[in-house]
């Protein structure tokens, strides 16, 4: 049960995912119990060696590696998705499950949410 | 009414990766309620699932669509709410 | 979980609801939908906690938007209602920051040269959200289309 | 030759279609070539019969209907995506002329720019 | 047709550009994509004749901004751009007012409690992007991406 | 270099219909420049076309994509604004 938060946006090029990100730290603070869905194209918030130097912006994936330690009960990576942009469980960083976005998986959470 | 799982709210258009997603996450006992441009799926090539669908008649009326034979149920905002609180849960798309 | 989502409890008392409002007035259709919504919950006797605004929805409360004269002035037509009602209205402070809109605390703070929220808005942080999340019978999510 | 206005997402649900709207009128007010492509969804700007009292916003078709009086060169809708979102010349409303984006439609403008 | 985007007349002068940027910050990265290139464009020599702001790319103007100390404040950064290169920024007035974007001129017109336009920005109509397509050699456009 | 005619500048996901409504639109002459969430297109099922196709440096690195056998020239801003000239036209999708 809880809340699934669902990222289904790229990193950098908008900041949908970001804010996404900080409802599930918003609710892990209060001791909701949450996790986090990455669809479509939002599964390359998961690549590994993100450098962002040459965007000027903040890479995500200290983010994402603190969410276990601040509460966010699991990473999940739609499996199609990931397949379709060719990433794999060794190309992603640690902690993502693969999972299948679809009926079932919704049913095991109360409530599922986009931040946009 | 049979019993309502998810009420899925869709105000994207049929173009828009977001729909596609929605109709593969769509479970036996759930229903969609097309609002704003998610109405555009009533008359696109894009087949929308056998599960029962719902139209805001405000967004068909806007898109010059008419409220019968688009295979949706036309809803006011009231039945929205109804809609809503019918279900057990609701997404927002 | 202590979330009131489930049934038995909600099904007997007052129906309530939390808002969330992520997408801007004159670039989606997100808060006329949200309003229209508003408004047919409050007609049916059923109570709205609080309205949230996330994102670029956090653009609703600015008090400098000059619609044309033909077209409806939304942040005013969502003031007036929440107004009426009573009903808290409320922009996220990360979202509202970083977008430009704040309130007589945060430009002393940040010392900027003005402030643009207009009342009876205000700016609180998620937890807020979290609270109408957990306190209401539902939490209904107002994204932009496209 | 001149300027080619893209539009390809639906009316009302956005605003990006009503700014476009605002460069081509822009642009036949300074006397400069100008023509309308509905592309994509963006092709249901042109059906017939829309009723906007339930949404509180102005409909778009008078804007359409006056686009030729202020100049506008061409209203032009791709001929695919017509098909899929089931409009033809009779649901369409008057004026717009059926053509099929692609290279040589483009080549045929010196530039070719979206409103966002 | 008096454009200048033909050839042979392009090639022997300096070339020059006029962007539009139709993102906003902290939503889209447009205007990040759009200040790497613009500077690109003055350290090749090339002359930027203006910037315009279009749709929500308006929010780029404001003055209210107030980033995350560890995030870039993009207003600020391309202010300081514009101003070393003398370069003029415009936001499309119907874009800016719809969004609550106003001068001090705007701000009397329409009654507002504050102003909150950023310098150097300006606030002009669409008659400048026409002028600037016409002028330059190449426009280019910076859209929110997805 | 052979002629250009027409640079698409595509930032939009391969998910996002725009994305191929550019690729519709491609002439032979043509060249693509992938930048922001556009460089995606490099490890997507989605086949680019068999244009010549860029893609900027800084968006791939910042989204862990490697500059090597992506099928696209990686370039910087200078380059990318070479591009714009060199063109007849650049469309920015």
């Amino acid at each position: 049960m809880g809340m699934l938060i669902i990222i289904d946006q790229p990193p950098y090029g908008t900041w949908a995912g970001r804010e996404a990100l900080d409802m599930a730290f918003a609710l892990a603070a209060f001791d909701q119990p949450v996790s986090l869905l990455f669809s479509g194209a939002g599964v390359n918030w998961l690549r590994k060696a993100q450098d962002t130097a040459g965007i000027e912006q903040k890479s995500v994936e200290k983010n994402l590696a603190a969410a276990p330690i601040f509460g966010i009960k699991a990473i999940l990576a739609d499996r199609a998705a990931c397949e379709r942009y060719n990433l794999d469980i060794k190309t992603m960083i640690d902690g993502a499950q693969l999972t299948d976005a679809n009926a079932e998986l919704m049913a095991q959470y109360s409530q599922a949410a986009f931040a946009g | 009414m049979n019993r309502l799982h998810t009420l899925h709210i869709l105000n994207k258009t049929p173009d828009h990766p977001r729909f596609s997603e929605c109709l593969g996450t769509l479970g036996p006992d759930d229903a969609v309620a097309l609002t704003e441009n998610g109405v555009l799926g009533l008359v696109s090539s894009k087949a929308l699932s056998s599960v029962q669908t719902y139209a805001l008649a405000a967004d068909l009326g806007a898109r010059g669509l008419s409220e019968d034979n688009l295979g949706a149920a036309p809803i006011d905002y009231a039945e929205l709410v109804n809609l809503t609180l019918q279900a057990e849960r609701v997404i927002s798309w | 979980m202590t979330h009131s989502t489930t049934h038995a409890t909600t099904r007997t008392a007052t129906p309530s609801f939390t808002l969330v409002i992520t997408g801007a007035p004159y670039s989606s259709q997100a808060p006329q939908t949200a309003l229209s919504f508003a408004k047919a919950t409050v007609a049916a006797g059923h109570t709205i906690d609080r309205v949230f605004l996330y994102g670029d929805g956090v653009h609703l409360a600015s008090a400098l938007v000059a619609a044309p004269s033909d077209e409806t002035h939304w942040p005013k037509r969502w003031a007036a209602f929440l107004e009426e009602h009573e009903i808290p209205g409320v922009a996220c402070i990360a979202s509202a920051l970083r977008r430009g809109l704040v309130d007589g605390d945060e430009q002393k703070r940040y010392q900027l040269g003005a402030n643009n929220l207009l009342k009876p808005f205000t700016i609180a942080g998620l937890g807020e959200w979290v609270e109408g999340n957990i306190k209401s019978t539902r939490t209904i999510y107002f994204h932009a289309g496209a």
